[in-house]
């Protein structure tokens, strides 16, 4: 039945796809690359193999949360939790392990259980309550989960993890720590899952336009439980790699990552309209986040000025890729 | 001949993959109702955004009463009196009707700080409204009314301004029988006024009664330019397609098989009352009705995309529960809606991912999704339903009106339902793409899926349906099997005050 | 000799309390000829902004890193990694344990604190009724500033009767001051974790006619000072922050040179109030300016406090 | 000209209008309401005129920046910004005031000015450099104006303004609280701006359908300008507030203002959608988050467990307002 037209059409369809991906990165990549340019003739210190470690390593966290937080963008949501999940998820697991001695194991999925938990019930806040919008839902979750974790650690830090959990923050293979191993690995799954499974489709149609994904028979509240209990599980999961990097759970972690995830994946090139996003833009966002904030402890500048320079920064960033776009 | 008040000259526009138009000439004269005419994606409404200053031409010039237009922008067209009501509705739906009439060009009290005479534009709307004999609020919320009275406030609107050349693109596809003859008045009151007017529409018989001169494009370029007196629908049709259709309504007859569906007493309140109805497999169910009677809700709430308040559903004689849109695709019954923007496509997303988009289980593979044969049979039905797009990955939004609405159909297709209901399913689609919507339903029929149809085109219900209901104010009517039905019976039918009184 | 390269990393440096540690700092360096960088994060609330600020502090080849870490616990293992690098390591203001530390300079938030609850009783008299208003809840360094003064009062019939957190913010403190207010209208004190929130209550305070009050705050930034001068506040708490700085610059100095150092080097914390703000406010010369004190004072205070 | 019929349609409209407003404040008041009940018996001393006054005044700063928040969020934008320009606008205005000796009414023409201005480049990075979404151009103020606002006053607070600006802050006439008066003037004037002027009802379309708004004729840019603009001059109107209740302009003022003039927004029933909000609502909003902490102040809850019952009763009030849409 298939043509040599039929074919035509399929082939150019798939180099299309992979152009379009790659010119997409390249958005943000080429904001990337150009910081790095500026930070390499600023400070000797920067294209320095222990340095570049460093950024990967501090990137490790938001650009898990932020993944999370890409799927709540990418329905047109938020999820102003993130933050306060990790540390409430953290807490629970750093108790259950070191003051109730469970099997750390065991605790480390107690910590994904809970962050899962506290995203799943956001997403059901949002779809049983029909609360208008996820600000609130988790607006409100962002309020509770803090102060559970305040409650259950009586507002003080819990320590004392073993070798192998404090590795997964602060270990390298080779030269690469073995957060952004992880990160790597959550990155190339989500890409799949976004991609290449119905759920992922689903969620892109969820915020393209809910009503015709509602109409195309998608259980749209389905999706969005599944969206958020997924941010929830990746702030656990960037809570695991902070629990390891400083060997400790307090209730206070966390504080404002949801504007550092937010930022990462809308420098990312995700729209706060929905539908518009992919987790590579995501990675490099929170790659940018990082190598501004390094860059400017490397020439040691002022926290006050450094906040006004992080401020252009991100707006530069954002620029440069929307001058890309005028060009194409 | 009159004098020329616009001429566009070797005007070309090209998108990424489309030359969608190729030295395109259009001569429009002062006073005259020109028609554009053309298949989906023949570049009409381009032309018209270009004119407009929506677009910057790649090429070409454009003159107006023999002026050189050089820059051009909305804003500046506007000031020209060259005003357009465009393909798709611009209205804000949070804001009342007054509002939308005036959005931009407010009557002002105390013109410093923009105090707004609310006053004096309501009554200016309401004159506005009555010219058009519109019964519609000047305070009515825009989201609070039908798409049809939203098309009239949008010509309300752009006849509250000083207008020159009036645009109309497709403003009959949302509008009822009653509604096109005040606007083709209103049209006649403005030509006789000196208004130039350029007008979209696929219905060529509104084009043979309102039209003066027919311009016709094809594939981005132009055909030909001709007197409407001169030429017969026929003609036209072989412009436009570049060859004959024999058949517009070519229904194959099929052996009525089993009981597909069946809704009993299903009512909700306000909008449905008590409609029972039968669909089999191999045959198509027309309803009918007047714009407004309830016909959307009606199909909405069986395929349970709005809740009903009570009735029973059965489908394939066993009665089933439906709550939800994807326990109607369970069952295998689909509903393509009538409004393909807001609820059929994802626009910001590919021509591949809205064809699998209701049916993505079908691909899984494992755990992943398997591309290869989503592309196959997305080019599948690219091929089969012609659709004009450069590639499977061709962004929805960048398609035109009528190859959108072959999108939506094609993702229903791709479902493999067994039980399809169409809402308008012909809505802004040109004849020769007609003739391929009616052949798919004949596919359909003959594979044995049972189709309701929707339509507020009479001879499409006639010429497809076999059976027909006639709907008014949310009840049925009358019911008539096609051979017996006539315009008249169906007219005299839908226009039967049905009396809802459930509500309560 | 050569110039040592050392990094000072604060844990913030948006209050007068900080900018003074750097004060100290600074001047260490000029004195000794250091090649100084002084940084902290945003604010004491991100912990791993300032673990990553260390981390940053590694490979830019400094000798020597004097720090006041914000969460003991969670600086352990960059600065057992720093000193695994050879790079020496001095903990000033807050103290943490962990293998290979230099030394440590100052006293700390508990035990100032547990000065302040000292204070408090003995001016009440051994008894009344105390409000504390606090630092967001967790805040470690609140957490350990309302413990040591509870543990300053232990033992007298000096009773908290409301712990309420201000965030830290002036302006919250005025609300959540008058919130206290209604429902303890008989309050005698109020103890607040910071200046800020202490000159928030103050002003609370003074409006709803509680003039009477006593109030006493933490830090000891010219603020307060200027408020207890006018007779409102009636104590601040100050660990001697030019002091800190100073010293932890001084012992690594030191310590590079091959001296040895005393494992842990205490810096003086005092209660201002009446008795000694003029003093106190002589000893800002220190860190700052005379004209930036006449910017923060007034000049005719200034004119005053150093006529005497 | 004018019939009988005209003036008919016209009081009829106007009828609707009200009954409308009524019950689009009905919504979130409701929630305010059961609150105020529930305090009422927990607490003898929430119904009190002191206490009662207290919370006006509590509640002043936020109503505030929130009506500037309210016009961002009705264009579906953002202002994250409101809590540093705040911060900004009060600093500046301290220093010329008490540091240069500037006369303390043009100090605070002075603070408007610094707001308005630095709102006013929110609008212009967001327009005149495309950037894809307000959150960035605010994101991205909200650092550089809190970086300026720590260099200009040396991390120091500025203290000793006259007794007028301190009535702003915290004066009274009769039970009434000067700075709710304020509020209350700055409301109805929103009121008239939002309903009865071009600019009002163009936000609304704005918000409702930008692209319907600018093909209407209407210059969105310059609309989106203004949105900014009035939000950081009403921050700095909150900071003006705040500088007298305080009598003091210090540069960490309003630390995360931003979430709670968003939530006063969304709880008084607008939507991040656009086009949908009233100002009254949004004063009810206000007038939610402040009865809260009040109560939870008088309550005597610890303040872990505040921000858990904060977290909850957010989510609570809205969804009082879900309840009773679904009645409707
Ligand atoms: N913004 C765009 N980007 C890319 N291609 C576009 C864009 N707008 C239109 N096109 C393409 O240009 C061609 C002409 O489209 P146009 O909308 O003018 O057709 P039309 O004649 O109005 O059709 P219809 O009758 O379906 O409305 C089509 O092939 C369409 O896909
Ligand atoms: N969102 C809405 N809000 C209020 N009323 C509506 C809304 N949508 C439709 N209506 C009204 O409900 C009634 C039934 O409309 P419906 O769309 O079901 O009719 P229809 O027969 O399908 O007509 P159409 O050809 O316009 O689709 C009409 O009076 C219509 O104006
Ligand atoms: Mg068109
Ligand atoms: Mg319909």
């Amino acid at each position: 039945m298939q043509s040599k037209e039929a074919v035509g059409i399929n082939i150019s369809g798939g180099t299309t796809n992979w152009r379009k991906l790659l010119f997409d990165k390249l958005g943000s990549l080429l904001g990337l690359i150009v910081l790095m340019i500026i930070l390499t003739f600023a400070s000797p210190y920067f294209l320095t193999v222990n340095n570049l470690t460093n950024v990967l390593q501090q990137a490790s966290i938001n650009a898990l949360v932020a993944s999370g937080m890409l799927l709540a963008i990418l329905t047109a949501g938020i999820d102003l939790s993130v933050g306060s999940v990790l540390a409430l998820s953290i807490s629970v697991s750093g108790i259950v392990i070191i003051n109730f001695g469970l099997n750390p194991v065991l605790g480390i999925l107690a910590c994904l259980f809970v962050g899962g938990t506290a995203g799943m019930t956001n997403g059901l806040l949002l779809t049983k309550l029909r609360l208008p919008h996820p600000f609130i839902a988790t607006l409100g979750m962002m309020n509770v989960a803090r102060g559970l974790a305040l409650i259950i650690t009586g507002a003080s830090p819990v320590s004392g993890f073993p070798d192998w959990i404090q590795f997964i923050g602060s270990g390298y293979i080779g030269p690469i720590p073995f957060s952004f191993i992880l990160v790597i690995v959550a990155v190339i799954i989500f890409h799949y899952f976004l991609n290449r499974t119905t759920l992922g489709r689903h969620i892109y149609a969820v915020g393209g336009n809910i009503e015709a994904a509602r109409l195309s028979g998608i259980d749209t509240d389905r999706v969005l439980t599944w969206v958020y209990t997924i941010s929830g599980f990746m702030a656990a999961m960037g809570g695991i790699v902070l629990m390891g990097k400083v060997n400790a759970a307090y209730p206070l972690a966390g504080l404002s990552y949801e504007l550092d995830a937010i930022a990462a994946v809308i420098i990312g090139g995700a729209s706060f309209l929905g539908g518009v996003g992919t987790i590579w833009g995501t990675l490099i966002g929170a790659m940018i986040i990082a190598v501004i904030r390094n860059g400017l402890n490397l020439l040691g500048v002022s926290p006050d000025l450094q906040t006004v320079v992080i401020g252009a920064v991100i707006i530069g960033a954002v620029y440069i890729d929307v001058l890309r776009r005028q060009k194409k | 001949m009159g004098e020329i008040f616009l001429k566009m000259e070797k005007v070309t526009k090209i998108f990424p993959g489309v030359k969608a138009l190729d030295e395109i000439n259009l001569e429009v004269e002062t006073g005259e109702i020109h028609v554009l005419l053309g298949e989906n994606g023949a570049g009409k409404s381009t032309l018209i955004k270009i004119l407009t200053g929506l677009y910057q031409p790649d090429g070409g010039s454009i003159y107006i009463k023999g002026d050189a237009v050089k820059s051009n922008s909305p804003q500046q067209a506007l000031a020209a009196g060259i005003v357009p009501i465009y393909q798709e509705l611009n209205l804000i739906q949070e804001l009342d009707v007054t509002e939308n009439i005036f959005m931009g060009r407010e009557i002002k009290k105390i013109e410093r700080f923009g105090i707004l005479d609310r006053e004096k534009m309501e009554n200016r709307t309401k004159e506005i409204l009555t010219e058009l004999n519109q019964n519609i609020s000047p305070t009515a919320l825009i989201q609070d009314l039908g798409v049809g009275k939203q098309q009239m406030v949008e010509i309300g609107k752009a006849l509250s301004v000083d207008v020159n050349l009036l645009i109309l693109d497709e403003p009959t596809s949302a509008l009822g029988k009653d509604e096109v003859k005040e606007l083709f008045r209103t049209m006649r009151h403005l030509k006789e006024k000196g208004v130039t007017i350029i007008f979209i529409s696929h219905k060529l018989d509104e084009v043979k009664e309102i039209g003066d001169r027919v311009t016709v494009l094809r594939d981005g370029k132009y055909i030909s330019t001709k007197n409407i007196a001169d030429v017969s629908e026929d003609d036209l049709v072989r412009e436009m397609v570049g060859r004959d259709i024999k058949n517009q309504f070519p229904k194959v007859k099929i052996e009525k098989g089993a009981e597909a569906l069946r809704v009993k007493n299903l009512s909700r309140a306000g909008v449905v009352n008590n409609v029972s109805l039968r669909a089999y497999r191999g045959k198509v169910l027309g309803i009918a009705g007047l714009v407004g009677s309830g016909r959307t809700e009606l199909v909405r709430t069986i395929i349970g995309a709005d809740r009903k308040d009570s009735g029973e559903i059965y489908i394939h004689g066993q009665k089933v529960e439906i709550n939800h849109p994807k326990d109607a695709l369970k069952y295998g019954m689909v509903l393509l809606t009538e409004d393909r923007k807001n609820q059929g496509l994802f626009l910001d997303q590919t021509v591949e991912f809205n064809c699998t988009s209701a049916n993505l289980n079908k691909y899984k593979q494992n755990v992943l999704l398997d591309l290869t044969r989503q592309k196959e049979d997305t080019v599948g039905l690219i091929r089969s339903l012609q659709i004009k797009t450069p590639s499977t990955q061709t962004k929805v939004k960048q398609l035109s009106g009528g190859n959108q609405q072959k999108v939506v159909i094609g993702k229903w297709l791709n479902t493999e339902a067994d039980i399809f209901i169409f809402d308008e399913p012909t809505r802004g689609i040109d004849v020769g793409a007609k003739v391929e919507v009616y052949n798919v339903i004949n596919e359909l029929t003959n594979r044995g899926v049972a189709v309701i149809m929707v339509s507020s085109e009479l001879p499409e219900i006639l010429g497809i349906s076999d059976h027909i209901l006639v709907i008014s104010e949310g009840k049925v009517t009358a019911e008539f099997e096609a051979e017996e039905a006539t315009q008249e019976k169906i007219m005299s039918a839908a226009t039967i005050n049905g009396g809802i009184n459930n509500a309560v | 000799a050569e110039e040592y390269k050392i990094s000072v990393v604060l844990k913030a440096l948006n209050s007068d309390y900080w900018k003074s540690v750097k004060a100290g700092a600074e001047a260490a360096a000029e004195k000794y000829g250091v090649n100084l960088s002084v940084i902290g994060p945003n604010n004491e609330t991100q912990v791993i902004q300032q673990i990553n600020l260390l981390e940053d502090q590694l490979v830019k080849g400094v000798q020597g890193l004097v720090v006041a870490p914000l969460r003991p616990q969670a600086a352990k293992t960059v600065l057992e990694k720093a000193v695994s690098r050879d790079i020496a390591v001095i903990t000033i203001d807050t103290d943490a344990d962990f293998e290979g530390k230099t030394s440590f300079a100052g006293t700390g938030n508990f035990q100032a604190a547990e000065k302040a609850g000292k204070y408090f009783a003995d001016i009440l008299a051994g008894q009344g009724k105390v409000a504390i208003i606090r630092g967001a809840a967790g805040d470690y360094i609140h957490d350990q500033r309302v413990d040591g003064f509870m543990q300053g009062i232990e033992g007298t019939a000096v009773e908290v009767v409301s712990v309420q957190p201000a965030d830290s913010s002036r302006g919250k403190a005025v609300n959540v001051m008058q919130n206290i207010i209604q429902s303890y209208p008989d309050v005698n004190a109020v103890y607040a974790t910071n200046d800020e929130m202490a000159l928030g209550a103050e002003r609370a305070l003074k409006s709803a006619n509680q003039a009477g009050v006593k109030v006493m705050g933490f830090d000891g930034s010219p603020d307060a000072l200027k408020s207890i001068r006018n007779g409102e506040l009636t104590a601040t708490v100050k660990q001697d922050s030019y002091g800190i700085g100073y010293t932890g610059v001084e012992l690594m100095v030191k310590h590079l040179a091959g001296e040895t150092v005393a494992s842990e080097v205490p810096v003086p914390t005092f209660i201002i109030d009446q008795n000694n703000v003029d003093a106190s406010i002589r000893d800002l010369t220190k860190a700052f300016s005379r004209d930036r004190l006449e910017v923060l004072f007034g000049e005719d205070v200034i004119a005053e406090v150093f006529a005497e």
